[in-house]
């Protein structure tokens, strides 16, 4: 039919379209939650007491550890993806059996963390600390839903079908995103917890 | 077009409205110059003969270069003009000493104004203390606030004095229009704008809000009455007596 | 995520396109072309709807307080009152949807969703986007939006009535029908984000062999440049916007000072300590690049358009890609012209003045290239062409009245007014929607395989292009007379009286101008089926598109295609003919020439003979 | 990935990045038992960040054994982010 399919497996830039796309895709992410961190500066430069006082509140520890394990996953994520690039499917099944884990993992926590401030009556409109608090993790929180549901997916393809080798595009595309969202935890983890 | 402008009567107003003549007469001239050039164009060049060939030509770099350096300098130029006019209306450093301080609040569909009374000293005023009872907020403890007085939809200025107006709103976001003052300036809730203007011309203009603030926002209508220097104390003496008249049974004033 | 998994997959089933299913071909599409007319379809639909309710408010603003005619008893008692006239609720719910449906439904739609999706992939060669599925996903997203942005009118308190441009506390403290906006409007961002992932992609990756970025047709730089701003700037909106659904349904307060004095809303839970300023800065840096969104894939358009019908070089391409990428660039960084009067620092309205002149320079070296390409062609005025000129003329206003709002101290007295409503109807409507009809028009042979009617094309731009402008115009002249914007009733104040007679003029052209619309309709959908049949390249144009059968099948192009040429080789004198199309070779010329030289050789022979 | 660099090398310096974000995340938290002052604090907890996002976008993201046309990705809206956190915060909304 098309004449042009080559143009497929070489494309004008090198780089195929799932990367590419994702990195686009990566750049319009991070205008996304630069609006939120733009927000926070403003809200916290206007009531910095509040602001002290309210992260304060906050479980520095329990936010360590999931710090952690977003780290974590995200090693195993890298590995998963050069695993299935060497050919080694069993280490991959392993590596991103370990990421989902670190997702729940995280997730896991995520929620006690807001089932605590909920028991403590502290909801997002009781100040704008709380308000940016649970807007920016939410949205974080709903990234690594993003997340997962394709690894399941992957992860229950190769179970069930096997995964080959020639698909580890996916695996990088899927890692990328993955990084970034480990990325923007890296930038929460000291604006909300530490810098107060 | 610049006829249909309303009559301007304040200070810098003039300042504003020659750099409107200057960027309209600006505007004219590359309108027409650009539009006889398009139309000459469309006219001479439209194809008469089939298979006639158009002159290849791929474009000049010089002509480029021109044609980006001379907009560039006309259009800092303008930058530049206007600045010097937007400094001295807006800078704070710039604002002349005020004869005259006015705040006013702006509540759905209306304006409020709050004068300080004969003493010239406002009372403290604290946003948690607003009701609509309380448009700005005062602080029912401060001695000073006992003479202020409000007046609504209806504000009072001398002429020929520096009236520096302080802006804020109780709900959503209004807009102080002064069209013959050449002022506009947003009310927002939560923060205090200065904005200063001064009038030549006695006579009453109106008041209106520019931003959109609900259905009734084209009711929001205000009528300023500027008069001299004696008329206007005699008006202020007379709101003053008015408010001494109603605060004299001190019965039920506390709620 | 998923998606982008997915459409790997589609690419390489689709390369077989066997026959399919109604619902696979014509409403699950994932053929470039097909979104682009769904997107098409859709947003004429928008236009209409968005085109009535601007005619409620224009005869509103004309006769304040008298019944609508004829239809003015059936509205909803919500709408009108008894008498039959619009009520000042209605009018607001009316002003904020006309603006919203337009830029978001309509506009945005139709240049980038429209001839992004159809122009792409044809002009650069290939065979379908980069990511179909993507491409159908972010299709679905806005006719949902759509519908659910209009959802208000079945909810207490109606549709959204803060302005399109939302500004909270009132959009914060508003109604469930301002919930639904904010709601629909994250959607269609999501949309937009989507697609432009996909445009930048296919643009990058999926040129024809021998095509660089510099052989690319002024419509896809223009496309690839917007789809880079929708990249950056739209994602800021949908933060602002997740944070106003916040305050509008959680009861945060990001926008909201304490203490807030609103009757019609429980309050209590409302903490305060927000600023309403800031939602103005997220809103302007996604909606400042948004206009420039919206008539910069016009330009692209026009810009082909124009050389096409002048058979001319476009003068100065790359200065022309430049200006692009620089309005783009400074789009961004001038939003804050649009608060001048805000209450925000006033050091940094002199910042964004500055910033703001200057991107004035990149649109005039723009309308002069215009001009230049038009320098000694060989025009033809087909329907196409006249609505690109008509561009570039309206685009030339509302390029000059924008000065007067760059400039601060005279902005401060025209905000809000009518000149502002003037102005970006010249760029938008005069200058967008122009663009659009020139596109519509110029690729309706290749989207349908059939020609519009011309004479029908003509009559719709003729009184398109003149009651425009005396709908339009007038407004400037409303605006320097102090009429403020979003005002329910002109004649409540005394200084705005003697304007009511410019308001009926405007209202009246108004109506012409809306009915007039349905001669396009009838074009497109009388031609559509009763039109005669195209060639492969009516236009004798060079661009990639037209070397496809028209319509184009599944997969787009016949034969393998090299890039060879620029795209606006005309008049070329290497060439027997006036165009030179982009895959025709070096070789081909050649032989092209020998054989028209035998031929006139022969002819030659012949005359001698006789 | 990239010719020239061996899995192994990979798979070493994923070891590698994943012990420094490790230890800046130890050295993140514990800096802030130290009080340099609330400037300060802002200071090197976003300078922490920076690095630790550095590493993993140079890294695991492979940014270093791309295409490096692909870096556009992260400097345009980083400067765009730069822009607007300036004009709202330094210059003052």
């Amino acid at each position: 039919m098309s004449t042009l399919a080559t143009t497929h497996t070489q494309t004008n830039t090198g780089i195929y379209h799932g990367k590419l796309g994702m990195w686009v895709f990566l750049a319009s992410e991070i205008m996304f939650f630069t609006g939120f961190f733009g927000a926070f500066i403003v809200l916290r430069n206007l009531n910095i007491e509040v602001f002290t006082a309210s992260a304060h509140q906050l479980d520095k520890v329990v936010a360590t550890i999931n710090t952690a394990v977003l780290i974590t996953s995200s090693l195993t994520m890298a590995l998963s993806h050069l695993a299935l690039e060497r050919g080694n499917e069993a280490k991959f099944r392993l590596f991103l059996t370990i990421t989902i884990i670190c997702a729940f993992g995280f997730l896991g926590i995520k929620t006690y963390e807001y089932a605590s401030k909920f028991s403590h009556d502290i909801y997002p409109w009781t100040n704008n600390f709380f308000a940016t608090y649970f807007t920016m993790t939410g949205f974080h929180a709903l990234h690594v839903i993003g997340g997962l549901i394709p690894m399941i997916w992957m992860l229950g393809k190769s179970m069930v079908k096997g995964y080959p080798q020639s698909m580890h595009h996916r695996v990088e595309t899927l890692g990328l995103y993955w990084h970034f969202v480990d990325l923007v935890w890296i930038f929460l983890f000291p604006t909300l917890y530490l810098i107060f | 077009m610049l006829d249909w402008l309303p009559e301007n009567v304040s200070v810098f107003g003039e300042g504003v409205d020659h750099l409107f003549s200057l960027i309209y007469y600006i505007s004219v001239v590359i309108f027409f110059l650009v539009n006889a050039i398009y139309i000459a164009f469309i006219i001479r060049y439209r194809r008469k003969r089939k298979g006639d060939k158009a002159y290849h030509y791929h474009g000049n770099n010089l002509l480029e270069i021109s044609w980006t350096a001379l907009p560039f300098a006309l259009f800092l130029f303008l930058a530049f003009y206007s600045d010097g006019i937007w400094e001295d209306i807006r800078y704070s450093e710039k604002t002349p000493n005020p004869d005259l301080v006015v705040e006013v609040m702006g509540q759905t569909y209306l304006w409020h104004f709050r004068y300080p009374g004969s003493d010239g000293i406002f009372g403290r005023r604290d946003r948690k203390f607003i009701t609509t009872t309380n448009p700005f907020g005062v602080d029912p403890d401060d001695p000073n606030g006992r003479d202020d007085f409000t007046t609504i939809n209806n504000m009072n200025i001398p002429v020929n004095k520096t009236v520096l107006v302080r802006l804020s709103s109780m709900d959503v976001i209004h807009s102080f229009f002064l069209p013959n003052m050449r002022v506009k300036q947003d009310a927002v809730p939560g923060q205090w704008v200065d904005v200063w203007f001064n009038s030549r011309k006695t006579g009453e203009f109106e008041i209106a809000c520019a931003e959109l603030c609900g259905s009734g926002h084209y009711l929001m209508r205000g009528v300023m009455t500027v008069q001299a220097q004696q008329n206007f104390d005699t008006w202020i003496d007379e709101q003053y007596s008015n408010v001494l008249a109603s605060l004299a049974p001190p019965a039920t004033s506390n709620e | 995520m998923e998606a982008v998994l997915h459409t790997e997959k589609h690419e390489h089933n689709e390369a077989h396109g066997h026959s399919e299913s109604f619902i696979r071909k014509y409403i699950f599409s994932t053929d470039h072309k097909m979104i682009a007319k769904q997107f098409m379809f859709t947003a004429i639909i928008f236009l209409f709807i968005g085109g009535a309710f601007a005619l409620f408010i224009r005869w509103q603003l004309a006769y304040p307080g008298e019944p609508i005619p004829v239809i003015g008893q059936m509205l909803p008692s919500t709408w009108v009152n008894d008498a039959g006239a619009v009520t000042a609720e209605w009018y607001t719910q009316l002003l904020t949807m006309h603006g919203s449906i337009m830029i978001f439904a309509v506009i945005i739609p139709l240049l980038v969703g429209t001839f992004g999706n159809f122009a792409i992939p044809l002009m650069i060669g290939a065979d379908d986007m980069a990511f179909p599925f993507l491409n159908m996903v972010s299709f679905w997203l806005f006719p949902v939006a759509g519908i659910l942005m209009m959802g208000g009118f079945f909810m207490e308190g109606g549709m959204a009535a803060a302005g399109w441009t939302a500004y909270p506390p009132l959009s914060a403290i508003a109604s469930m029908g301002q919930t639904l906006w904010i709601v629909a409007l994250f959607l269609i961002g999501f949309s937009s984000i989507l697609g432009g992932v996909n445009y930048v992609t296919t643009i990058l990756n999926m040129r024809a062999p021998g095509m660089k970025m510099f052989d690319l047709p002024m419509t896809v730089w223009a496309v690839f440049i917007t789809a880079i701003i929708i990249t950056i700037g739209t994602p800021v909106l949908a933060s602002a916007l997740a944070m106003l659904f916040m305050d509008n349904f959680l009861h945060t307060s990001f926008f909201q000072p304490e203490n807030l004095i609103v009757p019609t809303r429980d309050m209590s839970r409302t903490a305060g300590g927000g600023q309403p300023l800031l939602w103005q800065h997220l809103f302007w840096f996604y909606s400042h690049p948004a206009v420039y969104i919206m008539i910069l894939p016009g330009m692209g358009v026009v810009s082909d358009i124009l050389a096409t019908f002048s058979r001319k070089p476009l003068y100065g391409y790359k200065a022309m890609v430049f200006a692009i990428i620089a309005i783009a660039f400074l789009g961004i960084v001038v939003w804050g012209h649009h608060m001048f009067q805000s209450g925000m620092n006033p050091l940094l309205g002199t910042t964004f003045m500055v910033s703001t002149m200057v991107i004035a320079v990149p649109s005039a070296i723009k309308t002069f290239n215009w001009l230049g390409t038009m320098w000694r062609g060989q025009m033809q005025f087909t329907t196409p062409m006249l609505n690109a000129v008509a561009f570039v003329s309206m685009f030339v206003v509302g390029g000059l009245s924008g000065i007067f709002m760059a400039s601060t101290p005279v902005d401060v007295f025209i905000h809000d007014t009518y000149f502002i409503v003037g102005h970006i109807h010249y760029v938008l409507f005069g200058g967008s929607l122009f663009a659009v009809f020139a596109g519509l028009h110029y690729w309706f042979p290749k989207m349908t395989g059939r020609m519009y009617d011309e004479r029908i094309g003509k009559w719709h731009f003729w009184i398109t292009f003149v009651t425009f402008n005396g709908t339009f115009f007038p407004m400037h002249i409303l605006g320097v007379g102090g009429m403020m914007r979003r005002i329910f009733d002109p004649t409540v104040y005394d200084f705005l009286k003697p304007f009511q007679p410019m308001n009926e003029f405007i209202t009246i052209n108004a109506m012409i101008l809306g009915f007039a619309q349905f001669l396009l309709v009838y074009n497109l959908v009388y031609s559509w089926f009763k039109g005669r049949k195209a060639k492969r390249n009516p236009w004798r144009a060079n661009t990639l598109e037209w070397q496809a059968p028209s319509p184009p099948p599944h997969g787009n192009f016949d034969r393998a295609l090299h890039v060879y040429h620029g795209p606006y080789e005309y008049s070329s004198p290497l060439t027997v003919q006036d165009y030179l199309p982009q895959t025709t070779s070096p070789e081909e010329i050649e032989e092209q020439r020998r054989h028209h030289e035998q031929r006139l050789q022969q002819k030659n022979e012949q005359d001698t003979h006789a | 990935m990239a010719s020239g660099v061996s899995f192994e090398q990979i798979q070493k310096s994923y070891l590698k990045v994943f012990i420094a974000l490790m230890v800046l995340t130890a050295l993140t938290v514990a800096v802030t038992t130290i009080h340099f002052g609330d400037f300060m604090n802002i200071v090197v907890g976003v300078l922490i960040a920076i690095g630790k996002s550095a590493l993993v976008i140079w890294i695991f993201m492979h940014l270093k054994f791309d295409n490096p046309r692909l870096r556009y990705f992260v400097f345009v809206p980083a400067l765009f982010f730069v822009v607007f956190v300036f004009a709202l915060t330094v210059l003052g909304l």
